[in-house]
């Protein structure tokens, strides 16, 4: 195929393996930790933060999104969590709104 | 591509390639790219059960934190940490694919799934206690005065727990289901990696399977903090 | 001949002709959007037939007219947008003072209760001119009440009250169907609606001499117990039910909820999901122990402490009322042996 | 022309095709040829058409009379319900698809094959393995929940095999996400040389559409399916209102697919029809970019309304505005196209051939169908004609109208390329005049039963409703007779038909530019593209004197 050229491997040092690897386990205490101190509403948001954020780590260095030299499996992630969106908002907006009558 | 001969296993053509692509490149794109794809369904697949958790904790959200609290969160976050070690060795694993380096390759593999397996024995274990407890959903499901955790003398609703129960084991079991397709295609990967079927050039099976794994990882960080921590700090 | 092959259903409704206006409304616009389609595809399809020697005359497209069969359409959508959504509106904004009814679906029949304590099955009666709402639920599956003469439709759910009104304007029988399907007799769920002229109505109204559904609810309301904790001086463990329905009630987690027939329905039922701020959570939860219809004569009854909406009172006539003030407290149902 | 490729004028008697290269059951069964896949779900599809059409019929007959005479009101409805999962799911679903998307998606980009051929195999077997289930719940009792699997009907009061007939669509929704992900995957890896976005046929980006919607919507049905089993199975409270749980959210989860699915099952159809208005007006598509990006969004806007379903079935007023609104953009792209095509006869050379018969047909009936789904989508009238007749012709327009005729015209256009022979133009012509007549009186008359408010799924009706359902009855046995005639013609062709040149229509397309049938890898060499999709100016160029007329 014309558009892509020379293919590499996305080869990450093993130095960012094992930094990833450590914020992973960092991420997981923090989590645990976060979920004991009593920060009203926002005990949910900081926990989610911390989920997304590892689960960035893992996607763009393990699954090593970020080396891809192309933007269509940028694409395949992003439209997906887009459509994840649209059946957690959408539903959203009927359950958010039942009790407004 | 294929002219840059595969010195490690002594190959001059990769048996690999199938007919219908014109490179192997072609191929190895074709292949992860489905892969996301794939991964991409699965995230819908989980999505349904996200939104149905979504809408009862936020109904239920004092006696989900009760049913919550009754799970051993140590035991979770343990099988998390189980779990990013062995998406370490993961990309470990490929690292040495790359790198010709067979044994440690076929080591980290099987650490790998060694970390699998511990991560179900440890869901065994809650599953057994929550059995024992019961508070499986079904006919013997009981869940009588438990408290709220942040209102001291309110009893949940055991009704309203079940639910919690039954999407905690929904979506555990299925995560735990993924894990044991991830440990079959591990095992294959070991087999073939024994067999030397990955060389630097060549190695797209590992990055596949790897792939899966780590999502399989990924779900597991979101259900951690979502099951396991609700309203822990009282 | 058109006795029974109609074309048009009947229309005995406020809400029929607003509902009839926009589908013929609908139908104009759709019909001169498929006459535009069809002439055009027709005329071209003739003029343009294959002929030897004339070759196609090969066209790239065009920008302006792209938005213009976007943008027309579009602004055409929005009008019959705005016109459905305020018809859907008024059909579902009962009007504070109608008459209530208490709606109970079961595999595979309609219990209706009028505020006033009648009891029907499958049929409904009702006057002409008087707004009539519908407090509805299900004991079962979902099921759904539609009056095509009315043009009104809502399904009915298990588990919570869904909410229905109109206000007829022809006498006549009509047609009840349930629209859900609910297993094998969805076919025979149906019933009449029976409109009636007031007076007609009134005689039809004191034939069945009952008491009101309130005094049912205020019976139930002493036997559970309830008043040992819900006094009207204020002095129970529980909030005193004067003048609650209709208000906004603080909840203990912070949230503000207007205490319509659903909330009632949840504060009986499920106590423990919107506990009142200031109270100790002590209401046990009634679910299980109390019938539908229980549930909704406590309703009513707790809807009867907020006179602004007494059941009935500010419509029915004096008359209406009159003839069933008390006495009679055994409840002479319509209804055969099935209890819940 | 500016063909790299070599096109052999004479046909060679006996030619290696894909059809005679190999022989046996298991070269069939075992095959990961996309063109021997493809007619493998043919033959499944076409099995299963039958038995949906065969209920429909029962279905029909029972409501020729107002009383329940026929059949018992628990078999009546059965019927409905499987002939409902049935036409859904294991025909319209992979129709386009699974047979004629998997035999030319590869060949219209220009590759050898799909990009997965084993996993395109597995997926038919998981067909196969659905269906198999699905004709064994079927045989051994049924199922009765309609084809929308209400909850708390079917997790706890039905007392028929819901959990079968769950599995089995189960199994069935990931053969479609699999044959999805193999589109796609092909369409962006596996395209010829020079085979850029903008030179795609459109039926190729109708089907990338479609595949988008196969693999982002359908694992939530999949998901909802599950919870519903387990809820059956062990009463766990997540949609039975006793417990807590909330019967509207199952039918959240279930519309978030099957509204999307609607258009998985109309995109195709579209696709097709496009192919055919342009060979048959030997005309380019009129605004190119526009017809390939509606389907796009049309895929997209799809995922936003799915609660217009539900606008009566207690949700919130706010929403119920919100998803009226968002159905509204989503018939925009459909608007877009419908005037697109009609732009593209404007000033072509148009040929009346059974495809093109079938096209007009699928036009009309897809346009009267839409337009009534914009009465749907409009609060103020679907809360009268909800769950009424009006939504049953609604979606027989489109489905059986538009859907089901684009795909008789795709197997007519192409069958000469897939079978290597021609069939009878004459009968062709006949049977799509019959079935469009058929159709009209089947599903015209339930527009008016709908909204003089005759309600679906009834298997008796009050006494006025009669004369029009038993037109709509006489209606079906003609579509019945319209339906069988291709079939037998078809089967007829494979035997008798003359030989099919290599492209009978001279049209566009990549497909057209090998042999029929093609032989097994496609291409005899590997294509280069360096002209634009519909090229039909250059085509008639060349072949002057050529009429295009077959039969
Ligand atoms: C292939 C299948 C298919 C397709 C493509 C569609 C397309 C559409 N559908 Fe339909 N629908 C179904 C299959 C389909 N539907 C099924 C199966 C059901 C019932 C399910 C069940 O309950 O069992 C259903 C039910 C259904 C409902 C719920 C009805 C109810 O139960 O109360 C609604 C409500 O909004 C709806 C709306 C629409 C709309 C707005 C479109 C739009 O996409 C249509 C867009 C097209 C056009 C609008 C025509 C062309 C446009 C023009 C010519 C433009 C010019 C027009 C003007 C300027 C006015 N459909
Ligand atoms: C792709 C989808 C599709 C297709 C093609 C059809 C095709 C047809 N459908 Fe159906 N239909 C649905 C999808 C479809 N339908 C759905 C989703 C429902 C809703 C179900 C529910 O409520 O849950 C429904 C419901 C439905 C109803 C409403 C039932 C009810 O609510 O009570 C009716 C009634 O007329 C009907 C009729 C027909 C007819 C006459 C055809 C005709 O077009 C069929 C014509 C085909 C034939 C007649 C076959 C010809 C074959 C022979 C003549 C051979 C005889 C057979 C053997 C030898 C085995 N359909
Ligand atoms: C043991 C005491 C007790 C009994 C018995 C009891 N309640 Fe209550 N009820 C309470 C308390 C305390 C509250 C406020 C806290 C809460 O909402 O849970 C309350 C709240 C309510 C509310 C909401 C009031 C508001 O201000 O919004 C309603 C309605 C209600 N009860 C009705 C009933 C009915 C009907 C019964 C009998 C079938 C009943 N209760 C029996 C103690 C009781
Ligand atoms: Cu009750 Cu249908
Ligand atoms: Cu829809």
């Amino acid at each position: 195929m014309a558009e892509h050229t020379a293919s590499e491997h996305p080869k990450s040092p093993l130095t960012t393996y094992f930094s990833v690897w450590i914020a992973l386990l960092f991420g997981t205490g923090l989590t645990y930790y976060a979920a004991k101190l009593d920060l009203g509403v926002f005990n949910a948001a900081v926990a989610l933060i911390i989920a997304t954020t590892k689960a960035l780590l893992v996607a763009l260095f393990f699954m090593h999104l970020k080396g891809a030299h192309e933007k269509l499996l940028k694409l395949v992630v992003i439209s997906t969590i887009f459509f994840l969106f649209i059946l957690l908002v959408l539903s959203m907006v009927d359950y958010g709104t039942r009790t407004w009558s | 591509m294929s002219d840059s001969t595969v010195a490690v296993q002594g190959e001059t053509h990769n048996p690999a390639l199938l007919h219908h692509f014109a490179t192997e490149e072609q191929q190895r794109n074709a292949s992860s790219f489905g892969m996301w794809i794939f991964l991409g369904t699965e995230v819908m697949f989980f999505g349904g059960l996200f939104c149905a958790y979504l809408i009862y904790r936020g109904w239920y959200f004092g006696d989900f934190a009760a049913a919550s609290k009754s799970i051993n969160a140590a035991l979770g976050g343990t099988n998390t940490a189980v779990l990013i070690c062995s998406s370490l060795t993961v990309v470990l694993a490929i690292w040495a694919a790359q790198t010709s380096r067979r044994a440690l390759m076929l080591a980290m593999l099987v650490l790998t799934m060694l970390f699998g397996l511990a991560f179900l024995g440890i869901k065994g274990i809650e599953y057994r206690d929550k059995f024992v407890e019961h508070h499986v959903p079904g006919p013997s499901f009981s869940f009588e005065h438990e408290e709220i955790p942040s209102h001291p003398g309110e009893y949940a609703n055991p009704r309203h727990a079940e639910i919690f129960f039954a999407l905690y084991f929904i979506m555990t079991g299925l995560h735990a289901l993924h894990m044991v397709v991830g440990l079959g295609i591990f095992s294959w990967l070991l087999w073939a990696a024994w067999k030397g079927r990955f060389t630097p050039e060549y190695h797209t099976p590992l990055e596949i399977g790897g792939l899966y794994w780590h999502f399989v990882d990924i779900v597991w960080i979101y259900l951690f903090p979502l099951l396991y921590l609700i309203d822990r700090h009282r | 001949m058109f006795d029974n092959f109609p074309l048009w259903p009947q229309r005995a409704s406020t809400m029929a002709g607003n509902v009839d206006a926009l589908y013929i409304f609908l139908i104009i616009v759709c019909g001169l959007m498929t006459l535009l389609v069809f002439t055009a595809v027709i005329y071209f399809a003739a003029r343009y037939r294959y002929r030897q020697g004339v070759p196609a005359e090969q066209i790239e497209g065009s920008i302006p007219l792209e938005v213009t069969w976007s943008v027309i359409p579009l602004g055409v959508f929005m009008v019959i947008f705005l016109w459905g959504a305020v018809v859907f509106f008024q059909s579902r904004t009962p009007p504070r003072d109608a008459t209530e009814v208490y709606v109970v679906a079961k595999q595979w029949m309609w219990k209706l209760e009028h505020a006033e304590g009648q009891r029907e099955i499958n049929e409904l009666h009702v006057p002409v001119g008087r707004d009539v709402k519908l407090i509805m639920t299900s004991q079962d599956v979902i099921h759904s009440f539609f009056v095509p003469a009315f043009r009104m439709k809502q399904d009915v759910v298990p588990g919570r009250y869904t909410v229905a009104w109109f206000r007829a304007t022809k006498p006549g029988t009509y047609h009840l169907f349930c629209t859900q399907y609910c297993g094998t007799q969805h076919s025979g769920m149906i019933g009449d609606v029976v409109v009636m002229e007031p007076a007609q109505y009134e005689a039809w109204m004191s034939g069945a001499p009952t008491g009101p559904l309130s005094a049912a609810g205020e019976k139930i309301f002493a036997e559970l117990g309830c008043a040992t904790c819900h006094r009207s001086d204020g002095t129970g463990r529980g909030p005193n039910l004067h003048g609650v329905f209709g208000k906004p009630v603080a909840l203990e987690d912070g949230r503000t909820v207007t205490a319509d027939e659903n909330y009632l329905r949840e504060c009986i039922l499920t106590p423990g999901d919107k506990r009142v701020k200031g109270f100790q959570p002590i209401m046990p939860p009634f679910q299980g122990l109390v019938s539908e219809e229980q549930v909704n004569a406590l309703v009513a009854y707790v809807k009867s402490l907020s006179p602004s909406t007494q059941p009935g009172a500010a419509t029915t006539s004096a008359a209406v009322v009159a003839p069933q003030a008390s006495g009679k407290a055994s409840p002479k149902a319509t209804e055969g042996s099935q209890g819940n | 022309m500016a063909t790299a490729i070599t096109q052999p004028d004479a046909q060679p008697i006996e030619r290696e095709n894909y059809l005679n290269k190999h022989y046996g059951v298991w070269s069939w069964l075992l095959t990961t040829d996309h063109k021997r896949i493809a007619l493998l779900y043919l033959m499944s599809i076409t099995f299963f058409f039958f038995i949906g059409g065969f209920f429909a019929l029962l279905i029909r007959l029972e409501l020729l009379t107002p009383t329940g005479d026929l059949v018992q009101a628990d078999t009546y409805n059965k019927l409905f319900t499987q002939h409902g999962q049935v036409m859904v799911f294991f025909f319209l679903i992979p129709s386009i698809p699974a047979v004629l998307g998997n035999f030319l998606v590869p060949m219209m980009v220009g590759a050898k094959d799909l990009a997965f051929p084993r996993i395109n195999l597995l997926s038919w077997y998981l067909y196969i393995i659905g269906g198999i289930m699905m004709l064994h719940c079927m045989l051994t009792g049924g199922v009765d929940t309609g084809w929308t699997f209400y909850v708390p009907f079917s997790t706890a009061f039905s007392n028929t095999k819901v959990i079968e007939a769950g599995l089995a669509i189960f199994v069935v929704g990931f053969s479609s996400i699999l044959t999805g992900l193999n589109f796609i995957v092909t369409i962006h890896r596996m395209r010829a040389p020079g085979m850029t976005w903008g030179r795609l046929p459109l039926f190729i980006w109708a089907h990338y559409a479609t595949s988008v919607i196969q693999i982002l919507g359908t694992p939530v049905i999949a998901i909802t399916l599950v919870l519903v089993v387990a809820e059956r199975a062990l009463h766990l409270g997540i949609f039975d209102p006793k417990l807590g749980g909330d019967p509207l959210l199952f039918q959240h989860l279930f519309w978030f697919y099957s509204h999307p699915a609607v258009y998985i099952m109309i995109l195709p159809s579209m696709g097709v029809v496009t192919e055919i208005i342009a060979c048959f007006s030997r005309k380019r598509i009129f605004g190119y970019h526009f017809v390939a990006l509606s389907s796009i969004a049309i895929a997209v806007f799809g995922f936003l309304v799915w609660a217009h379903h539900m606008f009566v079935a207690g949700i919130s007023i706010y929403a119920a505005l919100v998803f009226s609104i968002l159905s509204y953009a989503v018939a925009v792209p459909s608007a877009v196209k419908v005037f697109n095509w009609t732009a593209t006869l404007y000033k072509g050379s148009i040929h009346y051939d059974a495809p093109m018969l079938y096209a007009f047909g699928f036009l009309g009936l897809f346009t009267i169908g839409g337009l009534t789904g914009l009465f749907l989508a409009c609060l103020g009238v679907d809360m009268h004609v909800h769950d009424t007749y009006f939504v049953i012709a609604h979606f027989h327009y489109i489905m059986v109208g538009g859907a089901v005729m684009g795909y008789l015209g795709g197997m007519h256009f192409w069958w000469p390329k897939i079978s290597g022979k021609l069939y009878p133009e004459g009968w062709a012509r006949l049977a799509a005049l019959i079935v469009f007549i058929g159709f009209n009186l089947t599903f015209f008359p339930q527009f008016l039963l709908g909204y003089m408010g005759m309600p679906r799924r009834y298997f008796q009706y009050p006494a006025e409703f009669q004369v029009l359902n038993v037109l709509s009855t006489a209606g079906a046995t003609v579509l019945g007779v319209g339906y069988l005639l291709p079939m037998i013609y078809f089967l007829w062709s494979m035997r008798y038909g003359k030989p099919a040149p290599d492209n009978p229509w001279n049209a566009a397309g990549l497909e057209w530019k090998t042999a029929s049938p093609p032989p097994t890898f496609n291409f005899d060499e590997e294509p280069v593209v360096t002209w634009e999709a519909y090229n039909y100016d250059e085509l008639d160029s060349e072949h002057k004197q050529e009429v295009p007329v077959v039969g």
